[in-house]
């Protein structure tokens, strides 16, 4: 019977941030035209959030849109409802030239919190994570040590994560060896 | 260790978030075309010193394939911009030439 | 030209070393030679080295814009081996190899070849498979190769960690009479031997021009002047594109920059030299005692002759995880060459479509262990039309689809 | 002897005594020590061994210049060799090793390399030991390799007990260097507003000017030091990193910082190394400048010291190298090292002036304070072994008679002063030589140029050539008004912090002493101290021919050791411009290359170690597998279980077991890591018609067809099964490893040929675990999986025929089902939602129990196909394989005009009816061929090559079989059919074998369609 896991089964890390394994997440991976109205309100109806503008994401109560490339968004509901929103969105997008996928079991998600976190990620991504640099609502795609992974930050000043499911656990003891208590760099 | 500003998302993307693709603006031959077009599409690369215009993608990021003008000797980058030209554009051609009045690159000039 | 021996030294000792000579002639060009060679790194040397000595063409020059073996001779990790695949390439690597082993005393000159053998580590079942499949080939080619048990690469390479995590050793390809020479004296010894022939070598002499009517070959502009000459050899690696249009053709050619690095020298720990390809990384170390490490190339096209540091770290991390003590040696320099490299990374040697000017080029990330070999072919064919040697090596391949593969060990599986 | 001072000392703490070791011998010094200071308070003043003379040898420097003082540092786990001692902050508990001699510091064998020095100068092993040949490598060599190498190698089995990391940063200016140069440079840059980040290499600021005095501002440098750094502590936008070595410029603004963060306090826990990526709009290198010694036979002597680091030693530790010391000079500034001695309650006993007209100010205080001062005079040769005794003076402008001889313990030089342009250089900055300070420094017209095509560099200060406190600090003004304004800053223009130091004198270039000093002399007279390279010997390589300096450089090994020439280059150079006949910018530099100064491996590595040494990935049923016996194998970064081997089984016996009973009964495979790519859109039948080499267009919704791809060269690059899922959605299955590799390919050829067409691809290989449910008992399972759930997806022959797929559920899991066979047996491949991945297969193996059910792995899985006479992407192909090759021309299909390896195939090698094909083997005796081995025909090629005709690309034991079985490719081998063809084995041993069809088992394909 299904009882689903997410890839690091709820795995948590503290040190100089909090590395928290977020659990199951629902994701849709959406290809289309990001101009099109009518790909605008499915987005929308989907998650509650508007299409965001490149290099962003926009959040709403139960969902979020992540911007991932000029054709292509990442959606995220909760995990119970995705095949009805795959498949709603299939309905609302009849007629356009659109891909919705389900890749909820394809990703790890981390929750990566404390005042470390910048941090953690500047010691593993080639990006500027000072806060002048990197503000919550924005979303990167980039190099995690060896693998692609992206992220965001939300307002509470928490980042969160996104990685393929079979280096989830390659990333979370990245994030952990990064973390580690007596590693503080001390700049952000 | 180069950066590239994505034209597609326009973020300026460090070497190791980027996968280098070879020369750009490459017209493909397939059946029909003589042995002589086929070698050359397949093998005959533009290996100047000098200007160069190449496709690189954006592998770790928005993974959108783009065009980038770059000199071989200094490393200077002119532009980055789509994939989807037959030849560099206008502007990019206008800033090469500002730079390097007496560039060459195939049949451009 | 004065014979290099113990005995020299002791004699020129007691008169403080005043009585040596020049190693090499630095002569004005002439109005024309018989053959011009293009290029005076070991490739191009060892080119008129045989030109000389097998076909008794001496009236040659060797023009280098630059510093004799200052290419990508005096730049790479001077790995000798000829444990390849391919027919074609076994052939001329062992050729090569061969020849470094009489080098020293051909030359008269110590070039320290040190066959102290190189092992490839198979580090997947894969490799362990592409690497048996290499022994069966060259066991018929007559190179003297074979695989051999992880507890015998423990034996030969004491610092390496046999368990490592991720890639534990499967065993490997030992060349036991692979090894290393001293990549500068290779140049300079045959730089000697060339100058002894009465052959001229001319540095800091660039070429601006190639000169041909008919079709055919006549000289050369130089910054030192015109040259006339009847043959013409190309043999400038990284430059050959550029050179090559000079002449009015081009080559399937592309120049990328590869890098290297070395350690602070240590006392002897490592005799061997090692390849650990799953991992991308190779170490040797140099009778100085520094460990010498071969970085990866740059999938870009660059003259600069620097690489991206990014190749410096997978390199090295590579070899901590492999040779775990290397983590506490400290990089005391890296550097980076201009290789070139063709479409099926194995190298020309070949005619162009230009009558008498030859061609040899493309030798990519594994020039120096050819030097010889190269050399000899290249000038059989200049010499004679003809080279059993660089038959297969013709720009013609890419034609004809009939490639030199050596990468066949990079497959996948289900 | 050298010892403590009673006085002096700012960087010191008297009141923190620190006990260490040197060679086993217990000493003290004092927190804020150097180990090289420290040595010196405990009279060490014999340090090491030079590389190739074992001469004794003494510090000379007090920075990251020093050349001599190497130790082996640590012990066990965090051993380290050739580190330097003036580099190595002092802490409790230190213990260092001196190098290179045996068997010990003061008494070394090798020692005896010194007597014979004049039988080996510069490149004396090219000449000999070449005959007899084999002596080279068994004599020779050994013997050679076994003197060099400097510090002991670490233990063979060492694991590094500490840990390093990496650390991003992005800043407008990157300031390198913490002297004053530096921080005014941070600080003019950092007001425009500049978000800045200043390097220091030392754990202390400012540089040279707190020792050398002046006033800044009114204020003793120190003061002005502090004061600036508060200044800098409290911009936001400034961030100071001491310990923090600036290592190396890259191309478009990326500069390595090298970060020591626990070498002062091993084992402290957190990593002990940082390595500072960092992105900079502008680089300002206030590096300093090095003094440069002087050329005088004996100068290697332990007690002669750069002049400089004497008063660094007396001013910064207090302590001093001798008690009487003699001070030799060409400029002005080594008066300083005069008064600081004195000041220090130690005799100088000379100052030799090499100039007729001596010095300026300060030359007439220290004649005011009672040393004498000679003009025009040098030093002809210093006395001693193990350390200075004397010193013989000389007229400089003659061959060295002595004049007269004076008693002295050490010896402070100084001929001058190099910028450090290292970093300049590092990315291409040119330099230009300056005549009135007789060095190189940075061509402010030709620096390093960036991504935009203008310099990024800016060099300040000592770094720029700069003389004297004051210039150094309008200089670093003007330089980090330019930063700023090139990082698109807008600096406010200021003047530069008036500063007051001592009118100086012109320098007077000396590049040997006394100027015309006698070959036996100058065989004594030491350019690079640890190379142990001459005057004498770069002489002779000018003779030689060796004219480049970078032959010079090679030949004679000069600033090749581990401090890379940083004390020797410019006397080198100068040595061989003079030999040559030749101006030194004509003969020009060797070039400058990272690292600035050695940095550890373990920093460039990072945190890729152990477990995160590379990405290892996993299939939601790794754990599973692991816990059950599963015998890995890396496939790219996946592992899949080799075999799952049980107790008291070998793996041989493992994969023996699995192979027939999933013949016979039932096997699961874990399918995972096959790449799974939908494709969909108008145009994706095209398109994939365009992909594959057969006809995708024509599929039908609800089937699979196994589809192989070429590239546009022709060689076969993957398979897999395609199904058709809807009108304008397929779904591509890839080989492991395949995935990403093929949907980037798939992307390339969308966004950069045929952008215009409708079709869009994701990647869903993750999103789904797949099982291969395989064997006679696979359709029961799956039923009996449905019977628990109280229903699911009907799986019958006639509801679920071969080569079909369906949507549905299966033991309550939402799933696909594919009727696909990679094995001839009866063959179901589930995929379902990768987080139901791990429970999927558990009750798979649980309701699989009464059917007879075990996990196989991949070496079965490969077994299973080979009896079949299925390739496999990787054994039948290795890059150089088209599928007329494999006997796979049904799969390329006649119809289409196009498809990616189409042209390719019909070049002449290609079409050329010699190729090796494949064909199955069989040896005569039932033994299995060994892998790879190749078949051989008549005689020898032009090379004298054995000719071959074929090689075996699979072969495997089959216990279904009982007997080897094999694949191979053959010369006109489908025509051959039951020959007999030879294949020698490396065993010597020669393997016959028959060539017959290739498929072994169930020919008929009756057990996969029930």
């Amino acid at each position: 019977m299904s009882d689903p896991v997410s890839a690091m089964n709820g795995a948590k890390f503290s040190g100089l941030a909090q590395v928290e394994d977020s659990g199951l997440q629902g994701m849709i991976t959406l290809r289309g035209d990001l101009a099109s109205d009518t790909l605008k309100a499915a987005v929308k109806a989907a998650t509650g959030a508007d299409v965001p503008a490149s290099g962003h994401v926009s959040l709403s109560a139960e969902g979020g849109v992540a911007w991932m490339s000029p054709d292509e968004l990442l959606l995220l509901v909760p995990y119970e409802v995705v095949d009805a929103k795959v498949v709603d969105l299939a309905e609302a997008l009849k007629g356009e030239h659109a891909l919705a996928v389900n890749v909820s079991d394809a990703r790890g998600v981390f929750r990566l919190s404390g005042d470390g976190a910048r941090e953690v990620l500047a010691k593993i991504c080639p990006v500027d994570m000072s806060a002048e640099a990197f503000k919550p609502g924005q979303f990167r795609r980039t190099r995690m040590a060896q693998v692609a992974a992206a992220f965001w930050l939300d307002d509470d000043g928490a980042f969160h994560i996104v990685c393929f499911r079979s280096v989830a656990a390659y990333v979370f003891n990245l994030l952990s060896v990064s973390a580690h208590p007596q590693s503080k760099v001390g700049v952000y | 260790m180069l950066i590239l500003e994505c034209p597609y998302c326009g973020v300026k993307a460090e070497e190791t978030e980027l996968a280098a693709g070879g020369e750009a603006h490459l017209k493909r031959f397939g059946p029909g075309s003589s042995d002589e077009e086929f070698h050359d599409y397949l093998f005959m690369r533009e290996n100047p010193k000098g200007v160069h215009f190449e496709r690189w993608r954006h592998a770790n990021g928005c993974g959108k394939w783009f065009h980038a003008a770059r000199c071989t000797m200094t490393l200077e980058v002119f532009g980055t911009y789509s994939a989807q030209t037959t030849e560099p554009p206008k502007e990019i051609q206008d800033k090469i030439s500002e730079k390097r009045p007496n560039w060459t690159w195939r049949d451009v000039k | 030209m004065k014979r290099y021996s113990a005995f020299a030294v002791a004699r020129e000792a007691l008169r403080y070393h005043t009585g040596w000579e020049r190693a090499w002639r630095s002569p004005e060009p002439k109005r024309r030679y018989d053959v011009i060679i293009v290029g005076a790194g070991g490739h191009g040397l060892a080119t008129a080295y045989f030109l000389g000595k097998n076909f008794g063409i001496t009236n040659v020059a060797v023009l280098e814009k630059g510093w004799l073996g200052g290419g990508n001779t005096g730049r790479n990790t001077t790995i000798i081996r000829s444990n390849y695949l391919q027919d074609p390439s076994a052939a001329i690597y062992e050729k090569a190899r061969s020849l470094y082993e009489t080098m020293s005393q051909d030359l008269n000159y110590n070039v320290m070849f040190s066959p102290r053998g190189v092992i490839m580590l198979a580090q997947t079942e894969h490799e362990v498979r592409g690497y048996k499949r290499t022994a069966h080939a060259n066991a018929l080619q007559g190179v003297q190769t074979e695989w051999i048990e992880p507890a015998r690469v423990k034996e030969l390479v004491p610092i390496i960690n046999l368990e490592g995590p991720r890639y534990p050793v499967l065993g490997g390809l030992w060349q036991e009479r692979g090894g290393t020479a001293r990549h500068d004296a290779v140049a300079w010894g045959y730089a000697r031997a060339c100058s002894a022939m009465g052959m001229d070598i001319i540095q800091k002499c660039e070429v601006t021009g190639v000169r041909s009517e008919n079709g055919r070959v006549v000289g050369v502009d130089t910054t030192k002047g015109a040259i006339d000459c009847d043959k013409l050899g190309m043999v400038v690696a990284g430059n050959c594109s550029h050179l090559s249009e000079m002449a009015g053709f081009r080559l399937p050619v592309e120049s990328v920059a590869l890098q290297a690095l070395v350690s602070e020298p240590i006392k002897p720990c490592m005799d061997v030299v090692v390849m650990a390809n799953t991992v991308h990384g190779y170490m040797s170390q140099s009778d100085k005692g520094e460990m010498v490490i071969g970085g990866g190339t740059d999938g870009f096209n660059n003259y600069t002759q620097r690489g991206s540091f990014h190749h410096i770290e997978e390199t090295v991390r590579a070899l901590n995880e492999t040779f775990p003590m290397v983590s506490r040696l400290k990089m005391l320099r890296q550097w980076g060459g201009i290789v070139d490299v063709t479409g099926d990374r194995s190298p020309l040697i070949s005619k162009t479509p230009v009558d008498n000017i030859f061609v040899n080029a493309g030798w990519g990330t594994g020039g120096f262990k050819a030097i010889p070999g190269s050399g000899w072919a290249m000038a059989e064919l200049m010499a004679t039309g003809h080279s059993p040697l660089a038959e297969e090596f013709s720009m013609m391949r890419f034609k004809e689809g009939k490639f030199i593969d050596e990468s066949v060990a990079a497959g996948v599986a289900h | 002897m050298s010892t403590r001072l009673a006085k002096n000392g700012r960087l010191i703490d008297r009141s923190k005594q620190i006990e260490f070791t040197f060679n086993g011998k217990r000493m003290k010094g004092y927190a804020g020590d150097t180990l090289a200071s420290a040595l010196l308070a405990n009279d060490q003043m014999m340090v090491g061994r030079s590389f190739k003379y074992h001469r004794p040898r003494g510090l000379v420097a007090a920075g990251p210049e020093e050349p001599n003082a190497l130790v082996g540092l640590g012990t066990g786990d965090r051993f380290e060799p050739n580190q330097r001692a003036t580099t190595t902050e002092l802490f409790s508990g230190l213990s260092a090793q001196s190098q290179n001699h045996w068997p010990s510091l003061d008494f070394d064998v090798l020692a005896i390399n010194n007597k014979l020095g004049r039988f080996l100068t510069a490149g004396f092993y090219y000449k000999m030991f070449i005959h007899p040949r084999p002596l080279w490598k068994h004599v020779y060599e050994p013997i050679i390799r076994q003197s060099a190498g400097l510090g002991k190698a670490p233990d063979k089995e060492l694991k590094d007990a500490d840990t390093y990391e990496h650390f991003y940063f992005f800043a407008d200016v990157l300031v390198i260097g913490g002297g004053v140069a530096g921080l005014q440079a941070a600080k003019v840059a950092a007001q425009s507003g500049a978000k800045v980040l200043l390097l220091e290499q030392h754990n202390y600021w400012g540089g040279r000017a707190p020792v050398d005095g002046g006033t800044i501002e009114g204020m003793e440098p120190g003061a002005w030091v502090e004061k600036t750094l508060e200044e800098l502590r409290g911009m936001d936008n400034v961030t100071l990193r001491d310990r923090c070595m600036g290592a190396g410029v890259y191309d478009h603004g990326y500069a390595l910082g090298y970060e020591r963060l626990t070498d002062h306090a091993p084992g402290q826990g957190g990593p002990r190394h940082r390595l500072w990526r960092i992105r900079a709009s502008q680089i300002v290198t206030a590096t300093g400048a090095i003094e440069r010694p002087l050329s005088f036979a004996g100068n290697d002597i332990p007690g002669v010291m750069l002049a400089a680091s004497m008063r660094d030693y007396a001013v910064n530790w207090g302590v001093t190298p001798g008690q009487k010391v003699v001070v030799a000079t060409n400029n002005d500034d080594a008066y300083r090292t005069a008064i600081a001695m004195h000041g220090a309650g130690v005799e100088v006993v000379r100052v030799l002036d090499t100039r007729d007209s001596g010095g300026g100010s300060l030359m007439e205080e220290v004649r005011a304070l009672g040393i004498r001062v000679e003009c025009g005079r040098a030093i002809a040769k210093v006395k001693g072994s193990k350390r200075v005794t004397g010193v013989a003076i000389c007229a400089q402008n003659g061959e060295g008679g002595a004049q007269e001889e004076v008693e002295a313990d050490a010896v402070a030089m100084s001929g001058g002063w190099s910028p450090v342009v290292h970093l300049w250089s590092h990315c291409g900055g040119k330099l230009i030589w300056d005549e009135a300070h007789a060095n190189f420094r940075p061509d402010p017209e030709r620096p390093p140029l960036g991504a935009d095509g203008n310099g990024f560099v800016i060099a300040a200060g000592a770094a720029n050539g700069a003389a004297g406190l004051a210039d150094a600090l309008h200089d670093a003004q003007t330089a980090g008004e330019a930063a700023a304004n090139a990082a698109g800053f807008t600096p406010k223009v200021g003047d530069a912090p008036a500063a007051e130091a001592p009118e100086e004198n012109a320098m007077e270039a000396v590049w040997l002493m006394p100027a015309k000093a006698d070959i036996k002399l100058r065989m004594k007279t030491w350019l690079d101290y640890q190379n142990d390279v001459k005057v004498s010997d770069v002489q002779l390589a000018a003779r030689e021919g060796f004219e480049s300096v970078e032959h010079t450089k090679r030949y004679t090994t000069l600033g090749m050791a581990t401090d890379q020439g940083k004390l020797s280059n410019i006397n080198g150079l100068a040595i061989l411009a003079d030999s040559l006949g030749s101006e030194i910018p004509q003969v020009g530099t060797t070039t400058f290359r990272p690292p600035y100064h050695p940095i550890s491996m373990g920093a460039i590595g990072g945190e890729a170690r152990g477990e995160i040494f590379q990405p290892l990935r996993k299939t939601p049923m790794y754990d599973w597998h692991d816990s059950n016996g599963a015998d890995w194998e890396p496939v790219g970064q996946w592992r899949r279980p080799f075999a799952y081997v049980r107790s008291g089984e070998s793996l041989h016996d493992a994969v023996n077991r699995e192979v027939k009973n999933t013949r016979d009964n039932l096997g699961l495979l874990d399918a995972s890591t096959l790449g799974k790519l939908v494709v969909k859109g108008p145009d994706a039948g095209k398109f994939l018609d365009m992909m594959y080499t057969n006809m995708m267009s024509t599929l039908k919704p609800g089937k699979c067809r196994y589809g192989l791809m070429c590239s546009e060269n022709g060689f076969l690059i993957d398979d897999g099964v395609v199904a058709r899922i809807d009108e304008d959605t397929w779904l591509c299955h890839t080989t492991t490893g395949g995935a990403e590799r093929i949907h980037g390919h798939m992307e390339e050829w969308l966004q950069t040929e045929w952008w215009d067409w409708k079709v869009y691809v994701a990647n869903v290989t993750e999103q789904l675990a797949q099982v291969a449910v395989v064997g006679p008992n696979a359709r029961k399972v799956l039923e009996k999986l449905n019977e628990k759930a109280g229903g699911g997806m009907d799986l019958s022959k006639e509801a679920l025929p071969f080569m079909e797929w369906r949507d549905g559920e299966i033991g309550g899991f939402k799933a696909r089902a594919y009727r696909i066979s990679f094995s001839g047996e009866l063959s179901y491949e589930i995929a379902v939602a990768a987080s139901d991945g791990l429970a999927f297969w558990t009750a798979l193996m649980e309701a699989g129990q009464e059917f007879g059910v075990m996990p196989y792995g991949t070496e079965c899985l490969h077994i299973l196909r080979a009896e079949k006479g299925f390739i496999m992407i990787g054994d039948e192909t290795d890059g150089t394989v088209i599928p007329q090759d494999l006997g796979l021309n049904w799969a390329l299909s006649k119809k289409k005009e196009d498809f990616l390896g189409k042209r390719a195939h019909s070049r002449s090698h290609m079409a050329d009816p010699d190729r090796w094909q494949l064909v199955g083997l069989e040896t005569v005796d039932g033994s299995v061929l060994p892998d790879g081995a190749y078949a051989v025909g008549n005689g020898v090629n032009a090379n004298g090559q054995k000719n071959t005709i074929g090689r075996v690309t699979s072969t495997y034991y089959s216990s279904n079989l009982g007997r080897g079985i094999a694949m191979g490719l053959v010369k006109h081998g489908p025509s051959r059919m039951g020959e007999v063809i030879e294949f020698p084995g490396t065993d010597g041993k020669i393997y016959k074998a028959k060539i017959v069809d290739q498929v072994f088992y169930d020919k008929e394909g009756e057990k996969q369609n029930v």
